[in-house]
């Protein structure tokens, strides 16, 4: 639904551009137009002081430019009184208009009265309009480039007074055509000022110039934007290079270029800087074969400036490639409000100066679960069918968004927003698979355990394993009977503290009864045990005698402390007692542990 | 089945009357013997002898000094993979010793043993260990004098 | 569509300052906790092991170990 | 619960089969971790990326396989190799590396786990480093006692023997291939110990592994026979051993067959044959062994030897006889030369080129085995002293293994293995021997290690054993007979039997203590060789700046890119072979000849090219269509591996093929020496492999008081300054001139050809072309022919 919407504007925007009308009492008061040609790109900034001499009042008007321009046309604009809003501009036609002049409609923002004025700045940016002439050079040659264009200001109304500066590259100019007047200074070219040209009037001009400014172009870029509600935005970038100037012809001297005394004005790209997000970090910089490890970083304040050189000096007609890629805190890009997020980040990024980029691919991968996405774009893109990408711990996939945009230019350089809908506890999906992962291994573990591979089931390691389970129950049984003991002598203690022997006759019960049970499992597990395994049965019956002896010692023991309590002997005769019963404890204890240990 | 292979292999041959002992003098050799030939052999293989026989080294390299007289040098420095051939042996002849250091400390274990011969053994193995180790350690040392340096 | 004005920026729910501290102890007792769970695998016989601890120990030791793969990936920069 | 997990605690505390199983799997993960980590600085150093020579080849190809899928893999016909021959490459690889890595991969894609194939492929050798660790704990176990197991499986974790082949980015066959050598070893061992079917079949599975991934396989069919025969020459024979070689040898060799690179071999090659002697053999005296039972003595006797004389004749006369009708190909060269040693200098001077084929000198063995070396012996006398079936194979491992590796520096890789499981015995037992007591020795150790880093694992290892010991003493604390306690520390050795007093505690625990400062020693000698001798990627060079920062050299992937990027997508680039599978791989470009050397006379070919003049080699690179020419030069930063020293090499094996035109002397001074100096001959300073080095050299300074055409490599000037290139132009040279490319220039529309010279080059054309024959005797029966399996059908 969304798609068709945008692929109607943009058919609407190209084909069927609506008619506009010319009328003739709009006359251009004066005119300035700087075209700035020292770098690849070619820049017009057109200053028209519009004059409303019709009879009707005037809302838009018409700038032209000429059909070979256009073809090379990356980009225009237009702001009028106040300098900081863009007025719109549409393509358009016009009724008998001469053939090859190009129109575009530019709607001012306030309808100018009849005998009104406004002033129209009007920017246009032209990719790859410059023609490198010889188009081979060797390598210790000048780059020259030929510049063709108009004279005057190619215009659907009368121009009264118009003047055209041309900036070129610093450098000899070999030839450009003359159109009185005009002059040159340095490496400044200048036409006019002319009255009164006529609607529609073109002097074809031609510049023949040095310029060794790069002529690189990005032939191809693909831009990935990975967003991680982990807090982090990914950013990769694709870059397809080629030197669209002079190409190189004959051999390539590493000895001349090192000689070489131009430095950066030879026609040659040796580096150039990219600049990345002030916040971003951990910066690759690679291609197929691995780390491009001729770079370096710079951290400024407002940017990081990365100094790109690629693996080789980049001639005319040279081709490579690279990947350069960085992370980004997510709060520079990522705004929320509840569950509905917005990410507000560049359509393109700089990546050099009056780059020219050919055809660019954005994607932007969302978390996995993000819903209904919505993309507004700074200028008119082509949507994509949205794809799925699978990455780590994913299990239904993240939405891609693509759109695809051709020959971009640095006035590119825009914001798009994207919103969409984001359940929060979406976050915890991923350690939720994780934890499954690993809960999956340990169960198969479990089961594995419990598969038997034996073939035939020997009954002798089977008693074993049984008779060691049941050494272990019995440990575990003396360990609790051991605690028993404890509790019986601490009442009888407390017992002479306190005397009251209620308290010590329940507590009595209570243990005899605790022991009783244990010694009664024990010795089933003895009874239990006399088949398979005789020895460990009988040390367990050794173990049961020494019990009893126990048992006997405690109650005598029990019996000297109701004496004592009772008056019936003296501290110290019970003083030696107790002392005897403990060590007597004692060693029994040992006995038993050793027993224990040795099953 | 017996008597199958009875008719059919000795009804046209029957069993020559001889007596087929093995000669005297060849015998298995006895455990310490094997070990004692291989012992032998790790020490040749070790010592890089192959490679003496191959590209038939010096057995001592010669410099001249400053002064212009020759002098002879046990080890060729910086090459890991070129040696004299006294080199090698030398430092074969250490990882040998180590190793019979070793066997020996094993030996003095024995229960059956006096005292004294028990101690002498054990200082004897155990110094036979260190000097091999420390002996091979300062051969390649000279060898790369950068050696376990950085 | 609500304007990005009234949004405030978005940031993690962890701090990526923490994310080693957290790495090292969570996988710590996961391991802990995965050791035990093996050793009693291995220690364990045929009437001696019980399903409920085995699963028990297991849960325990998936939990942390799980939570610990997810910020060693994230500490190691693999931001999912 | 938290009461009942206490308790548990408890029970599991004083549960000595716990604590040897937790300590056992903790120390195996150690020595796993350890040997990874040991393995990762080069990738620290510098990058992610795959190392030297072949691992490219291997890189290429797991990625063609990862993109087109396993059958066109197998069916793939690289026709951007050995320009215009171009490689049957399914048919002349082995698949196992390219395998393991693409299943890794596809596993870890199911998983949505996107790691790039390049990652799967720099780190599988240092992971298999880990499996290698545990499989050499198995194996030494099966041979003598956990103990010494997990000992070995520290050494072999970190033993720069091991480590020179693996370490991260070295994506190369040998780097799996220890794990499946190890690993079969151990199955073998098991099923000569149960005699049961069930094992010996997994050992013919890991044979089978090992046959995919690397021609050393051939060790093993040649090393387990040998076991058998040894075993049945000293009378151990017994039906376990019958089973276990049968199953193997059929289910081994029938498997083997299904490689297409090995095919028909198992039965048609000389390699093979030892294997299947044994077989028959081994059924001859079982057969024997059955007659026994119902035959007078006397009768046996006869039949005893009537037989076995009538077995190994005519196994022996059938085998030689079928080598001669050449239905069995006789050894091929590269065996062959590990015989005759002197074999490879003389006839294949392309396997004697390569300097990981050159003899062993002391240094390699101390390098990649250190204190191991010494010890050893010693492990191998506690073999012998108590020996058994499994031990009599350890000790034929050892003794073939050290000859090998005396033989070739590349064969110090099979090597370490068994030094591992030997020291590993050597050490265990000495330690049980000196530290098993009552008393305070135990503690030694124990202190030593709290002085130690946990990463250090081998006093983990013994720290582990001193703890066992207490374990098991706890009992014996407890004044109770303890049988068998020991049993698991020193198992077959039987060491502990004998209870000796005698040595007093404190030499005992001087002993001790000395032996773990070795062991440290070794640990630090380990860590120092693995990061300075064996972890450069050799495509990256680094050097140190006088104020110590380091550069990074790159110009390598600075030329393959170039080529990459800038010549047609088929231009074919002519180089010295050594850099074939680079240029495939980084350059994505057509070679000419490329580090799988099969085919002699075309490597000759190019060899000539490089050596001959201008127009005599402009004539070549036409009939070859060759477009670029690339020449390694490091004489301007001095890096001494470039072309000019490899020269002789294209020299010599050149000249082995086409005698009539080159000739070594040709190339040297007068007073006989190699230099490219003043006084080097005419013909060295035409050669093309000069000029394309030196193109332009003169002009340049490459230091202030040096004069201009310096050659830091060689140290001294060059001897022809002013090169003139009349067939070639100068395509592209890097920063810092490492590698020179340049381009083949189209034929200039009229040449004009004094009739003399035209005489001159119709000669050299006839002449340069009739090597059929020569090549046939040269070297190419040596290897190619028989290595793809093809019966030589004419020979002589």
């Amino acid at each position: 639904m969304k798609l068709a919407f945008i692929a109607l504007a943009l058919f609407a925007a190209l084909v069927w551009s609506q008619d506009v009308e010319v009328d003739s009492g709009v006359t251009v008061s004066s005119a300035e137009r700087a075209i700035d040609i020292s770098s690849q790109v070619v820049k017009y900034v057109t200053e028209l002081h519009v004059e409303n001499g019709g009879k009707a009042p005037l809302n838009y008007i018409v700038y032209a430019l000429s059909a070979n321009e256009d073809k090379h046309l990356a980009f225009i604009g237009a702001t009028g009184d106040n300098k900081n809003t863009a007025l719109k501009v549409s393509r358009a036609t016009l009724k008998g208009a001469k053939s090859d002049a190009v129109l575009y409609k530019i709607e001012l923002m306030s309808v100018v009265a009849v005998g009104g004025k406004v002033t129209v700045k009007v920017e246009v940016v032209l990719a790859q309009h410059l023609k490198p002439y010889p188009s081979h050079i060797t390598q210790a040659e000048q780059q020259f480039v030929l510049y063709d264009g108009n004279a005057h200001i190619l215009s659907p109304y009368i121009i009264k007074k118009e003047s055209t500066n041309i900036v070129l590259y610093h450098g000899h100019v070999e030839s450009f055509t003359k159109a009185e007047p005009s002059k040159l200074d340095g490496d400044k070219l200048s036409y006019g000022p002319y009255e009164n040209t006529p609607a529609f009037t073109t002097k074809d001009i031609r510049v023949h110039y040095e310029n060794n400014s790069p002529f690189v172009v990005i032939t191809r870029m693909e831009r990935l934007i990975e967003v991680s509600h982990w807090g982090n935005v990914a950013i990769e970038e694709n870059i397809d290079l080629l030197h669209k100037g002079a190409v190189l012809k004959g051999s390539f001297s590493r000895l001349d270029f090192q000689m070489d005394r131009r430095g950066n004005k030879q026609p040659a790209v040796k580096s150039y800087k990219t600049l990345l997000p002030a916040a971003s970090k951990d910066v690759y910089y690679r291609d197929e074969i691995g780390n491009i490890s001729t770079s370096n970083l710079r951290q400024t304040e407002e940017a990081v400036e990365l100094e790109i050189r690629p693996r080789f000096p980049l001639y005319g007609g040279w081709k490579t490639n690279y990947v350069i890629g960085y992370n980004t805190p997510s709060y520079e890009y990522l705004y929320s409000s509840g569950g509905h997020f917005a990410l507000r980040m560049r359509f393109l990024d700089h990546v050099f100066d009056n780059a020219v980029v050919e055809d660019l691919t954005v994607k932007i991968i969302l978390p996995e679960g993000a819903k209904n996405i919505k993309l507004d774009p700074p200028y008119k893109v082509k949507r994509s069918p949205d794809e799925l990408h699978y990455t780590y711990l994913d299990t239904t996939g993240r939405p891609v968004i693509i759109a695809h945009k051709t020959n971009l230019v640095e006035a590119h350089v825009q914001e798009f927003t994207l919103h969409y809908d984001f359940d929060r506890t979406g976050l915890w999906r991923e350690p939720f698979i994780a934890i499954i992962a690993f809960y999956i291994l340990f169960v198969a573990v479990i089961v594995w355990v419990r598969f038997d591979f034996t073939i035939a089931s020997d009954a002798s390691s089977e008693s074993r394993l049984k008779v060691q389970s049941l050494v272990e129950t019995v440990t575990d049984a003396h360990g609790q009977r051991l605690a028993e003991y404890e509790q019986y002598t601490d009442a009888v203690n407390k017992f002479k503290a306190s005397k009251d022997t209620a308290a010590l006759t329940a507590a009595k019960k209570k243990i005899e009864n605790d022991l009783k049970n244990v010694t009664n499992q024990i010795s089933d597990l003895q009874a239990e045990m006399k088949a398979s395994s005789p020895e460990v049965s009988d040390k367990i019956g050794e173990l049961q005698r020494l019990d009893k002896a126990v048992k006997e010692q405690l109650a005598n023991y029990q019996q000297q402390a109701e004496r004592l309590v009772g008056g019936k002997v003296q501290k110290a005769q019970f003083a030696d007692a107790e002392k005897a019963f403990t060590q007597k404890m004692d060693e029994l204890k040992s006995k038993m542990d050793t027993i224990v240990y040795g099953l | 089945m017996d008597g199958l292979i009875e008719s059919m292999y000795f009804s046209f041959l029957d069993p020559p009357n001889l007596r087929l002992k093995r000669p005297s003098w060849l015998k298995a050799p006895t455990p310490m013997v094997l070990f004692g030939v291989i012992l032998a052999s790790y020490f040749l293989v070790t010592g890089g002898v192959i490679y003496d026989v191959i590209n038939e080294p010096p057995s001592v390299g010669s410099t001249t000094d400053e002064r212009g007289n020759s002098r002879p040098v046990a080890i060729m420095q910086y090459r890991v993979n070129g040696q004299y051939i006294m080199e090698g042996l030398a430092a074969s002849f250490m990882f040998t010793l180590g190793g019979l250091g070793f066997v020996i400390l094993d030996l003095c274990n024995s229960p059956l043993m006096p005292k004294l011969n028990r101690t002498m053994m054990l200082g004897l193995g155990f110094s036979c260990v260190l000097i091999g180790f420390f002996a091979t350690r300062m051969f390649m040392k000279m060898k790369l004098p950068g050696y376990l340096m950085g | 569509m609500l304007d990005i004005q009234s949004m405030e920026r978005y940031v993690g729910p962890v701090n990526p300052a923490v994310y080693p501290h957290l790495t090292v102890v969570l996988l710590g007792i996961g391991l802990f906790f995965m050791a035990w769970f093996f050793v009693y695998e291995v220690t364990s016989t045929k009437y001696t092991r019980t399903l409920v601890k085995e699963l028990m120990v297991a849960a325990v030791a998936a939990v942390f170990m799980g939570f610990g793969t997810v910020f060693l990936m994230l500490w190691v920069g693999i931001y999912i | 619960m938290a009461g009942g997990e206490g308790s548990e605690v408890n029970k599991l505390l004083n549960n000595t089969a716990a604590w040897t199983s937790l300590l056992t799997f903790v120390i195996l993960a150690l020595a796993w971790f350890v040997g990874f980590a040991s393995r990762l600085f080069a990738i620290i150093r510098f990058e992610s990326i795959i190392h030297e020579f072949d691992p490219w080849f291997n890189y290429r190809a797991t990625h063609h396989m990862v993109e087109n899928g396993f059958y066109n893999f197998l069916n793939w016909f690289d026709e951007r190799a050995w320009y215009p021959l171009g490689r049957i490459v399914g048919g002349t690889v082995y698949p196992g590396l390219m395998v393991t890595s693409g299943a890794i991969h596809y596993v870890l894609s199911l998983l949505n786990i996107p790691i790039h194939i390049r990652d799967v492929c720099v780190f599988l050798a240092p992971m298999f480093s880990g499996l290698t660790a545990i499989s050499t704990y198995f194996l030494t176990r099966e041979l003598w006692s956990p103990g010494a197991g997990l000992f070995a499986a520290c050494f072999i974790a970190i033993t720069p023997g091991y480590t020179s082949r693996s370490v991260a980015g070295s994506y190369d066959n040998e780097g799996i291939a220890i794990f499946a050598l190890q690993f079969t070893y151990y199955l073998w061992v098991k099923s000569v110990k149960t005699g049961s079917i069930f094992w010996a079949t997994l050992t013919a599975l890991s044979y089978f592994y090992m046959v995919s991934a690397w021609g050393g396989y051939v060790f093993i069919i040649n090393l387990i026979p040998l076991h058998v025969l040894v075993l049945l020459i000293i009378g151990r024979f017994n039906y376990k051993i019958y089973v276990a070689y049968t199953t193997f040898y059929v289910l081994g060799q029938v498997m083997a067959m299904q490689i297409p690179f090995v095919g028909f071999q198992p039965v048609k090659t000389s390699e093979h044959m030892a294997a299947a002697g044994v077989f028959g053999l081994l059924h001859a005296y079982a057969f024997l062994k059955y007659l026994q039972s119902f035959l007078s003595r006397k009768e046996f006797r006869y039949l005893f030897f009537a037989t076995i004389i009538i077995a190994v004749g005519v196994g022996f006369v059938g085998i030689v006889v079928l080598t001669y009708a050449g239905y069995i190909a006789p050894w091929s060269g590269r065996f062959y030369s590990l015989w005759d040693t002197g074999y490879a200098k003389i006839h294949i001077p392309i396997i004697a080129s390569v300097s990981e084929h050159q003899p062993t000198t002391w240094v390699s063995f101390f390098f990649d085995l250190h204190i191991m070396a010494a010890v050893f012996p010693a492990g191998l006398w506690y073999c012998v002293k108590n020996v058994n079936d499994e031990r009599v194979f350890i000790i034929l491992y050892a003794v073939t293994a050290v000859y090998f590796a005396g033989v070739m520096v590349r064969l110090m890789l099979t090597l370490a293995p068994v030094v591992c499981v030997l020291s590993g015995i050597a050490f265990s037992y000495t330690y049980e021997r000196y530290l098993y007591d009552e008393g305070e020795a135990k503690e030694t150790p124990t202190a030593v290690e709290g002085k130690r880093s946990k990463k250090d694992e081998d006093s983990a290892t013994d720290d582990q054993d001193a703890r066992n010991r207490q374990l098991y003493d706890k009992p014996g604390k407890a004044k109770k007979p303890v049988k068998g306690s020991g049993g698991t520390t020193s198992g077959g050795a039987g060491g502990r039997a004998d209870d000796e007093e005698g040595i007093g505690m404190n030499v005992r625990s001087i002993v001790s203590v000395a032996l773990v400062l070795t062991l440290l020693m070794f640990v630090v000698h380990c860590t120092y060789v693995t990061s300075n001798a064996y972890s450069h990627p050799s495509i990256v060079l680094q050097s140190q700046t006088n104020d110590g920062s380091r550069v990074i050299m790159d110009d390598f992937r600075e030329a393959y890119y170039w080529l990459r990027r800038n010549t047609h997508d088929q231009a074919r680039v002519m180089s010295w072979w050594d850099y074939g599978y680079q240029i495939a791989g980084m350059g994505n470009r057509t070679t000419l000849v490329d580090n799988n050397t099969w085919n002699n006379s075309h490597i000759a070919l190019v060899g000539k090219a490089m050596s001959s003049n201008e127009s005599a080699a402009y004539e070549i690179m036409r009939d070859l269509d060759v477009d670029y020419v690339l020449a390694i030069f490091g004489g301007v930063i001095g890096y001494s591996g470039d072309d000019i020293n490899k020269f002789l090499w294209m020299v010599r094996i050149a000249e082995g093929e086409h005698p009539s035109e080159i000739r070594e002397g040709n190339y040297f001074t007068e007073s006989g020496e190699y230099s490219v100096g003043p006084g080097a001959s005419d013909i060295m300073l035409n050669c093309v492999m000069y000029k394309l080095c030196y193109y332009r050299f003169g002009e340049t300074k490459v230091g202030y008081q040096q004069p201009a055409g310096f050659d830091r490599t060689r140290g001294y000037v060059i001897g022809k300054k002013d090169v003139e290139l009349e067939h070639l132009e100068e395509a592209y040279t890097t920063e810092n001139w490492l590698v020179r490319i340049y381009k083949v220039k189209e034929p200039a529309n009229r040449p004009k050809i004094k009739y003399t010279e035209r005489k001159i080059r119709t000669k050299r054309a006839k002449s340069s072309y009739p090597k059929k024959g020569k090549a046939k005797k040269g070297v190419i029966k040596m290897k190619p022919v028989v290595v793809k399996g093809k019966k030589p059908v004419i020979k002589r």
